[in-house]
């Protein structure tokens, strides 16, 4: 019971900030509604055992990318004029319009298919025993998923090396790319 | 030798045609020409004599395997019996003679080459024509002479009427071949054969089936259309009157004596099976009675003097096709026979007088000719008188048996039309001897100043044409008149025109006896009409035009109007069937294949540039519209798998 | 404690060497980049290709040819996945060989931009070799990054950096769209494994998170085959990017979408057969139609390309959908073959576009080539042969592809799209020969800047053997092509059945 | 315990707000916010879906997604940046040249 | 020699490719011009070999060639000669060397090319001709198509882009349709027997359903309707001819439209017996629409090769309704429509091919094809007259040429089927006068009013040349029809036969094709 009541709780507050953080005029309050937000899902991580990835949503999100985003109206200081809200013509309404009932439309469809009754094996008691979500979840991730895992590394590599590339300032008049290079890689986004 | 006959006009043809062209003094040409044609007479005697001497059987000359085609068979073999032996004498013997004289005619041509090479290649596609043993080598000669007709009428391509006139005869013809054609393919069907000889054989072997004899009409009506159109019957005369713009000696051998009567000549080689088709036979002797009714009609008001010999050579080939449709095919190649001779001569005559007049040919400027032009008066005489039925010459013999027939044959409607058309012969006949040779000379002073007699290469042929126009008659005397032999030549014809057993009931009044008295008195009756009307002809038109002709023509303006313009038929043909197949064709241009299937096609090509451009303008773009578009595509999928 | 775990082991190095090579090189290259001693064109090329080769080699040496999971299904070793890893790898020299001639000369960041394009082939060859959604998920986002990042800003032109932002755009949303897929996919049956979700399946075959799951991953997967109605990125990413990385985009990513769909879809999916191939018959009709006519309207060469690669992934979109019917293994080796043929033509088509184009244009023109048979025969020579083969004439490589892909969709009894496809076909050959049609039939137009081609001897040698390709695929190489594919098709079919 | 299919309406909705911020929203960061909102619904999709069917998978995915998730905001701000540094304009509507 | 023997077919089919490769190689142009020609004459002589060697009397395939290609699939480079094709060969190779000929005063820079294509051309032509195996038919079908695309589209008239892309675009569609309904029988050969063939020879032994038969065919028909060109598909043929150079009209009416019909007798009738019989009075019913309508329009126009263009429409509808006539109407079963057919192809390459030289002839010396422009030309060009006049004979089938015997056995045969299409048809015998003379009178008839045309030349030798053997061909192939039918009666008779049997089948109320269809061709050997 109180699991429902805290599940309808979250899940008021999150609807309520998502269509905030979509609706609000200037990006810093959408920002701040997605901090709230990212807070709430990681509740509802929480709520469900999910401990590790409640955690890290409210590390890597919550920490590090809204603060990054932050940073970024920050650091661009937008003009007030650059700070549209919604402006969309009548048939785009429409589209819109249409989007919303067709999901509601899929919402709908969820319900109605109801849970298929899987089960991997992986019951709470099961977790429990081993040694809670946190331990189970690593002994997965670092075993069977060891691969993606690693990849995962070289993805945030290449992430770097793209921001890097992206964010560059314009080419300098100098032909030496290397000392360029190491410029920007200190220059740059991150 | 049989085939030097064919070949020899061909050698000419080709030499002529293809070898000497330009590079020989044009009186090498006529020789060339003439002695193929000359050769090939003779030939054709050293041929005939043999062959009647033999008894005059059919007999099947094997020349090569030409076309096999699954069950179809139509070898180069050749016929040679007495229509053909008959017909081959004709076509040599005339041929001969108009070729001499075409040398005199065309003397101041410059391309006399191609002349000759035409004329030479007609005689040899009349050949097989005529000798054919199936209706595929008769039809390549059917076609192959209305080639050289074409080519001999647009002789004088320089002006577009000739050219005009050469295609008009063209279609025409073709009209009628699609008819031959498809009784060819009838044949096919229902006898498994187009061979004249196995065609005789099956109808006198087993006889017909009830499918055959239901088809024989059929096959016979086809044919007779192709008969019509080269015999320029009604509907499809038209051709032969414009014909008369070739060279005349083309006339009279292609238009008058020769390629013409190949309707006739059809028709009495296949005479056994229009003896089995009544009902065709009673169209035939209808459009023939018709055709020479209303072509002498039309003749009686003529100016042109070739125009009065063509409308008088239809005139007469209704004759002849009257006489096919009446039963009395032996007549009608009897007709044949003598209006080749005399329709020739007048031709010939009438070319002489052409020349004499440095090629004017309005009757209305000639006259008085004949102190000119004697030689020439004295066959024209012969030739008109010939053709009138003057007693004693061949027209009256063989007019005379048609017209008999048609009364116990088609009826007195029949015989009234004929008789009718005799009438109008002999008026016109004699006003075109009146107006060119009688009363005063009418032509102006420069032409009147060379009026002379022709050269001998001319009126040689003219006399012995002429002598020919007198005697030949006698071959054929009816029975009623006393002569020492009657009928040779109905003798001479049947077996080629027998009637097949099961026919004979069908026909059985021409084989029943009539009275003499009654044969004379229809004798006596177009006799007298022939006077009557020869004399109110010379009446009116003996001293040059006379007033009362006028008068008459101002009296009866409306159907003096009418003949004059020939019942305005090619005007019919031309507002009724010409220019709506054009206004038609004009249409399938440019409204269905330019506008609607083009339309179609390039439509469907910019429909697509159109859609295309529409989409690229409406879908691309920002961001945004990226994304609506791209979650439309994904609601459209979850309706179709969902919703 | 009733967890197994999977160990790692020799063979699993051994299989996943190409990968590792990769990462290894971008690497090396990153420290070149750092080090300006060693960051010279000519050896950034070296460590580049040296990677590619070694990478190639290993694949086409070391990796088994038998179906061998790794680490329960995170790394898949097989025919399939070598035939997706040569492939790429063989592209990706070929780019390579041409991006020397062209920007890597004269690239400022040369070294980053050889590690991400080693770590782009590195996704792909992860993800053409994975069994499991995260590892595949994890794959799509290697190369795709890597990809944001060389479409817009090797030489960042306004046009450049649209299209690269777009891209990322819309491919973040697909992205998203696929793991919601992924995602409810997951929830219906409780795996991420393609061999457990098979199992699990039928008695779930009308559960609404199935069917819906399936669509979301469609649309995904679509996004990335570039198949209407989520083709937009395509027109615009294509024009945007250097042409190298057109080409790359153009052919890699279609062989490892594909393969991935194949498994996915034939094996993963196979007992929803109904429901994934009404939603994909859907799309490759779309594509097929709406990729041809657009392609119809363009005035730039490499957006008509993108417009007909849309329309092309249209018809590899027929054989797919016959990978369920009764046309056996045969699709397979079809759409491989069709794989095969289509990026020889693509790679042809760009490095002609490539050898045409002048500095700092890298957008030509259809009128750009008005009369460019009188001027550069050869050269026209080579796209009439490359068009001629796109609209699948014979005797090239293209029609043997629509031939092989026509057959296994009539196998299945796909009439409808083998209609459409047909359709499509005859309006594509209008495009593909109104380019014939400027460079033979019209004058040359008077441009301000004529065409002054770099003529590169390493570019004319790749057009050159692409030509050759396409010649062969077409005439003699369809036998031992198809019967080399046979092992892969056979793992598709009856892998998972 | 909440049934999974209330997560996955919660996530749906979720999701369709993300999907109407990228289809509405002019400005390039809310652009991008709308899609980690979207990731964020299809982490809840997962890890409910990793309580239903008693499988860690799911965590594990998220994890990844996460991953993703911040790499993909780091390459989009970047472009951002890039982009504003340039042109001095971050909303989408400049960004149509590419058309047709 | 052996070696040649054994291979005779494709090295006949590969020489003018490897001449067309070889003058591409050639320095200059005159080299390129004795290369080709080398080509085209060996190709000749070759194919007068097959000529002499054909035994008529069999219906078996001749000088057959067998090679494995793709052997999974079981495709294989099949060619073989039989009677059909025979005399289509000997046509292609006779009017090579004829068109060669008639470039050879052609001096333009890029006529090594327009050397080069035509050879390949001939290469696709003969291929096609030769290839019993559906794969490398399409496969010559669609190469064919590439180097007339080339010629219309560079050495074409003013409006040739547009010529030249709806003549490929048009034929194209047609050939997918083909090409989708080929690989359907594939399959089904597959289905029935386990087999993966192509070879037409396998094929042919397919018994599809009457359903799927009619899906098939159609298809089939469509590809071969628009490359005949049959009404309503037929509005590419005056484009492409009106633009395309004097050489591409030449073959493409002398032998590219006749693929469509040959197409018809080797794969569409053979093929699918049932659905042909179900089709033909439809298609009889657009031949003879096309016969009347390609000839009343052709009496329209004022272009001289839009006029010889849309004859062809209306010849080429004598050859299709020849073609249905086997299977129209009743029981009757017509040899004599098919033998037509087969000749009139021949024909009307030769007639027409001629008709397009002459009208080259002219344009050459006054460019301009308006019919306004001329008259009165036989004045100064005697010998170009008596050309004109012999090929426009032939066109209207006028009795002593080849014309007359093609046409006369198709009419004699459709009216045996089907005495309505018969008597229909004939009319065009009328309407191919009406325009043929009137294109005659006015280029040649008429006042010689036009200063320009007081001057014009007669044919030249080389002119001559290449005019004389066509003049000839045609009255040669009109007297002696049965020096060329020999060759081909077998062949023709068998096909008639099996379909015979099949309606022998059909008429007994047993549809399903349970009985063995046995090949329309038959091979001895593996």
């Amino acid at each position: 019971m109180t699991e429902l009541l805290v599940f309808h709780a979250l899940a008021g507050l999150i609807t309520l900030c998502s269509i905030m953080v979509v609706a609000s005029r200037n990006p810093v309050t959408s920002a701040v509604f997605l901090v709230v937000d990212l807070f709430c899902v990681a509740g509802l991580y929480a709520q469900m055992d999910a401990h590790f990835v409640a955690a890290i949503q409210v590390l890597v999100y919550a920490g590090a990318i809204v603060v990054l985003f932050m940073f970024v109206i920050m650091l661009l200081n937008l003009e007030p004029e650059t700070m549209q809200g919604f402006r969309v013509s009548a048939p785009e309404v429409g589209i819109l319009l249409v989007t919303i009932v067709g999901f509601i439309g899929v919402a709908v469809t969820m319900v109605l298919g109801g849970p298929s009754g899987a089960n991997g094996g992986m019951t709470p008691e099961v977790i429990e025993q081993a040694g809670g979500n946190t331990f189970a979840v690593g002994m997965v991730l670092f075993t069977r998923y060891l691969w993606p895992f690693e990849l995962a590394s070289i993805l945030i590599l290449l992430a770097i090396v793209a921001s890097v590339v992206i964010a560059k300032k314009d080419k300098p008049a100098a032909k030496d790319g290397a000392v360029a290079g190491k410029r920007s890689l200190t220059n740059g986004a991150r | 030798m049989f085939w030097m006959i064919i070949f020899l006009p061909l050698l000419g043809a080709l030499v002529n045609g293809l070898l000497v062209r330009n590079k020989v003094p044009k009186t090498l040409s006529h020789v060339i020409g003439a002695a193929a044609l000359i050769g090939a007479f003779f030939c054709a005697l050293a041929v005939y004599i043999p062959f009647m001497a033999g008894g005059g059987k059919q007999q099947i000359i094997i020349g090569m395997d030409w076309l096999r085609a699954g069950s179809f068979e139509a070898p180069f073999h050749f016929i040679l019996d007495r229509l053909s032996g008959m017909m081959m004498l004709i076509v040599t013997g005339i041929g001969s003679l108009i070729h001499i004289y075409a040398g005199g005619y065309m003397h101041e041509e410059k391309e006399t080459w191609r002349f000759f090479s035409y004329l030479n290649l007609f005689v040899f596609m009349m050949l097989l024509l005529v000798f054919g043993d199936n209706m595929l080598v008769m039809f390549i000669g059917w076609e192959g002479v209305g080639l050289c007709s074409y080519l001999l009428i647009g002789y004088w391509y320089e002006s577009d009427a000739n050219a005009a006139a050469g295609m008009k005869a063209f279609l025409v013809n073709r009209i009628g071949d699609i008819g031959f054609l498809i009784g060819i393919f009838l044949t096919y069907k229902y006898f498994g054969t187009v061979s004249f000889s196995e065609l005789k054989d099956m109808v006198f072997g087993n006889g017909v089936t009830p499918v055959q004899l239901e088809a024989v009409s059929w096959i016979t009506l086809a044919l007779f259309i192709g008969a019509c159109g080269k015999s320029a019957q009604l509907p499809l005369y038209v051709w032969l009157p414009d014909a008369m713009a070739g060279p005349t000696p083309v006339s009279a051998l292609i238009h008058a004596a020769t390629m013409v009567t190949a309707g006739i000549y059809m028709m009495t080689r296949l005479s056994f099976l229009y003896y089995l088709a009544p009902d065709t036979q009673v169209i035939v002797a209808a459009v023939g009675a018709a055709t020479a009714l209303f072509a002498a009609t039309i003749a009686l008001v003529q100016n042109d003097i070739k125009k009065v010999l063509a409308y008088s050579t239809v005139s007469q080939l209704g004759y002849m096709v009257l006489a096919c449709g009446v039963g009395a095919f032996s007549g009608g190649v009897f007709h044949l026979f003598t209006h080749a001779c005399f329709k020739a001569l007048l031709f010939l005559g009438a070319g002489s007088v052409i020349v004499a007049m440095h090629h004017k040919q309005d009757m209305r400027e000639m006259g008085g000719l004949k102190k000119y032009m004697p030689i020439t008066h004295v066959v024209m005489l012969i030739g008109v008188l010939a053709i009138i039925g003057f007693p004693g010459l061949s027209g009256f013999f063989s007019k005379d048996e048609i017209l008999w027939k048609a009364w116990i044959g088609g009826g007195p409607v029949i015989w009234l039309m004929g008789a009718l058309a005799a009438l109008c012969t002999a008026f016109y006949m004699v006003r075109l001897l009146m107006l060119t040779f009688y009363g005063p000379n009418r032509s102006d002073h420069h032409t009147r100043e060379h009026l002379h007699e022709t050269s001998v290469v001319m009126w040689g042929p003219l006399t012995i044409l002429a002598l020919l126009s007198v005697f030949v008659g006698y071959l054929n005397v009816p029975h009623v008149i006393p002569f020492p032999v009657h009928q040779l030549f109905d003798h001479y014809l049947a077996p080629v025109v027998e009637m097949p057993e099961i026919a004979k009931q069908n026909w059985t009044h021409l084989t029943a006896t009539y009275p003499a008295s009654l044969e004379f008195l229809l004798m006596g009756i177009s006799v007298l009409g022939m006077f009557l009307s020869s004399a109110f002809a010379i009446s009116l038109y003996g001293k040059g035009p006379s007033p009362l002709a006028k008068r008459m023509a101002e009296r009866f303006s409306g159907i003096h109007e009418l003949l004059e313009n020939k019942y305005w038929i090619d005007e019919i043909y031309d507002a009724y069937i010409v220019k709506p197949l054009a206004e038609m064709s004009h249409f399938m241009w440019k409204v269905i294949d330019v506008m609607i299937i083009d339309g179609i096609v390039n439509g469907v090509g910019q429909a697509c540039t159109l859609i295309g451009g529409l989409a690229s303008f409406r879908m691309s773009g920002s961001i945004h519209r990226h994304a609506m578009v791209l979650v439309i595509g994904l609601l459209c999928m979850l309706t179709v798998l969902i919703f | 404690m009733n967890f197994s775990f999977p160990t790692l082991t020799r063979e699993f190095y051994l299989a996943a060497l190409p990968v590792l090579i990769l990462c290894f090189g971008s690497i090396v290259a990153m420290l070149q980049a750092v080090f300006k001693s060693v960051g010279g064109v000519g050896s950034i090329t070296v460590v580049m290709l040296g990677s590619l080769v070694a990478a190639l080699a290993a694949s086409i040496f070391l990796m088994p040819g038998v179906e061998t999971f790794y680490l329960e299904g995170a790394y898949l070793a097989g025919a399939l996945s070598q035939f997706g890893q040569i492939s790429i790898l063989v592209i990706s020299i070929v780019v390579c060989l041409l991006f020397r001639e062209t920007f890597l000369s004269k690239a400022f960041y040369r070294g980053e931009i050889a590690a991400l394009f080693m770590m782009v082939v590195a996704g792909m060859l992860v993800m053409v070799s994975s069994e499991d959604l995260i590892t595949l998920f994890v794959g799509l986002e290697l190369s795709s990054i890597g990809l944001y990042a060389l479409v817009g800003y090797l030489h960042p032109t306004r046009r450049s950096q649209e299209g690269a932002i777009k891209y990322f755009v819309l491919g973040s949303f697909a992205a998203a769209l696929l793991l919601f897929g992924f995602g409810l996919l997951y929830a219906a049956t409780g795996s991420m494994r393609m061999s457990t979700i098979v199992e699990a399946l039928p008695k779930l075959a009308d559960h609404h998170w199935v069917r819906l799951g399936i669509v979301f991953s469609l649309a995904g997967l679509g996004f990335k085959l570039a198949l209407a109605p989520f083709h937009l990125w395509a027109p615009d990413t294509y024009e945007a990017a250097p042409t190298g990385i057109t080409a790359f985009m153009a052919t890699t990513v279609k062989v490892m979408i594909l393969i991935v769909t194949m498994r996915l879809f034939a094996s993963g999916l196979a007992p929803v057969y109904d429901a994934w191939a009404t939603g994909l018959t859907f799309l490759a009709m779309v594509s097929m139609i709406l990729g041809n006519i657009m392609a119809m309207v363009q005035s730039s060469l490499k957006r008509m390309l993108a417009y007909s690669s849309i329309a092309h992934s249209g018809y590899m979109a027929i054989a797919v959908c016959a990978l369920g019917g009764q046309a056996g293994a045969f699709p397979v080796a079809a759409i491989m073959y069709y794989l095969i043929a289509y990026s020889v033509i693509t790679l042809g088509a760009f490095a002609i576009l490539m050898w045409l184009e002048s500095e700092g244009n890298d957008n030509l023109l259809l009128d750009d080539l008005a009369g460019l048979a009188k001027t550069h025969p050869w050269a026209s020579f080579g796209m009439t042969v490359l068009m001629f083969s796109f609209a699948g004439m014979p005797p090239t490589a293209g029609f043997m592809g629509k031939f092989f892909v026509f057959n296994a969709a009539l196998s299945s009894q796909l009439y409808g799209l083998v209609l459409i496809g047909v359709i499509g076909s005859s309006i594509s050959l209008f495009y593909y020969l109104r380019v014939i049609v400027k460079m033979y039939m019209s004058e040359p137009v008077k441009v301000a800047a004529p065409l002054s081609p770099l003529r590169s001897p390493i570019i004319t040698g790749v057009i050159v053997v692409a030509l050759a390709l396409t010649i062969l695929l077409g005439t003699v190489l369809p036998g031992p092509v198809m019967k080399s594919m046979g092992k892969a098709s056979s793992e598709v079919a009856t892998g998972h059945h | 315990m909440v049934p999974v299919d209330m997560y996955l309406v919660l996530a749906t909705v979720m999701f369709t707000c993300g999907i109407v911020g990228i289809m509405a929203r002019r400005n390039l960061i809310m652009v991008l916010m709308s899609i980690e909102l979207m990731l964020n619904a299809v982490n809840i999709v997962f890890v409910a879906a990793s309580r239903a069917v008693n499988n860690l998978d799911g965590q594990i995915m998220v994890f990844f997604i996460i991953t993703v998730a911040a790499c993909e905001a780091a390459v989009g701000l970047a472009m951002v940046i890039a982009l504003y540094r340039k042109y001095g304009r971050i909303d989408t509507n400049f960004l149509r040249m590419l058309r047709g | 020699m052996e070696f040649l023997n054994s291979h005779i077919l494709s090295f006949l089919t590969f020489v003018p490719l490897v001449a067309a490769a070889v003058v591409l190689a050639t320095p200059n142009l005159a080299l390129a011009r004795w290369v080709s020609m080398g080509g085209a004459i060996v190709a000749f002589l070759a194919s007068l070999h097959l000529w002499a060697n054909f035994d008529g009397k069999t219906a078996g395939l001749q000088f057959t060639e067998s090679y494995e290609w793709i052997p999974q699939f079981g495709i294989k480079f099949i060619m073989g000669l039989d009677g059909l094709s025979l005399l289509l060969v000997m046509l292609t190779t006779i009017l090579t060397p004829l068109i060669l000929l008639s470039l050879w005063n052609v001096d333009e820079k890029r006529q090594k090319a327009f050397l080069a294509l035509f050879m390949s051309l001939e290469c696709g032509m003969l291929g096609s001709l030769l290839a019993f195996d559906m794969v490398f038919f399409y496969l010559f079908w669609e190469a064919m198509l590439i180097p007339m695309y080339f010629i219309i589209g560079i050495w074409g008239g003013k409006n040739r882009v547009y010529a030249t892309t709806k003549f490929i675009i048009y034929t194209v569609v047609g050939s997918l349709f083909m090409l989708v309904a080929a690989i359907a029988l594939y399959i089904l050969h597959y289905q029935q027997t386990g087999q993966w063939s192509t070879s037409l020879l396998d094929l042919y032994r397919t018994q599809p359903l009457y359903e799927t038969q009619l899906w098939l065919f159609a298809a089939f028909a469509l590809a071969f309707a628009i490359k005949v060109p049959m009404f309503p598909f037929h509005t590419w043929l005056p484009d492409a001819h009106t633009e395309a150079p004097t050489a591409g009209s030449v073959i493409l009416a002398g032998v590219l439209l006749k693929l469509g019909t040959y197409g018809f007798l080797r794969f569409a009738i053979p093929l699918f017996p049932q659905a042909v019989a179900t089709f033909a009075p439809f298609l009889m019913t657009l031949g003879v629409i096309g016969i009347i309508y390609g000839a009343l329009t052709a009496w329209m126009q004022k272009d001289a090769k839009k006029m010889v263009a849309y004859s062809s429409v209306s010849h080429l509808g004598f050859v299709v309704i020849g073609c249905l006539a086997l299977v129209g109407g009743g029981a009757a079963i017509s040899t004599e429509a098919l033998t037509g057919a087969v000749y009139q192809m021949i024909n009307h390459g030769v007639s027409t091919g001629a008709l397009f030289f002459l009208v080259g002839v002219i344009y050459e010396r006054r460019h301009t094809r308006m019919l306004a422009d001329f008259g009165g030309i036989a004045k100064v060009m005697p010998w170009f007259a008596t050309m004109l006049i012999i090929a426009t004979l032939s066109s209207v089938g006028l009795p002593g040429t080849g014309g007359f015997v093609g046409e006369f056995l198709i009419l004699l045969g459709t009216f045996q089927s089907s005495p309505l299409a018969g008597a229909l048809a004939s009319l065009g015998v009328l309407l191919g006068a009406i325009y043929m003379l009137t294109l005659c009178r006015k280029i040649l008839f008429g006042p010689l009013d036009k200063d320009e045309n007081k001057v014009l030349k007669d044919l030249s030798p080389r002119e001559f040349a290449y005019l004389v053997p066509l003049a000839v061909l045609a009255i040669v192939m009109g007297v002696f029809p049965n020096y060329f039918l020999d060759k081909s009666r077998a062949s023709i008779e068998h096909l008639a036969k099996n379909y015979r049997n099949y309606r022998i089948v059909a008429v007994s109320g047993d549809l399903v094709p349970e009985v063995k269809r046995t090949a329309a061709v038959q091979k001895d050997g593996p």
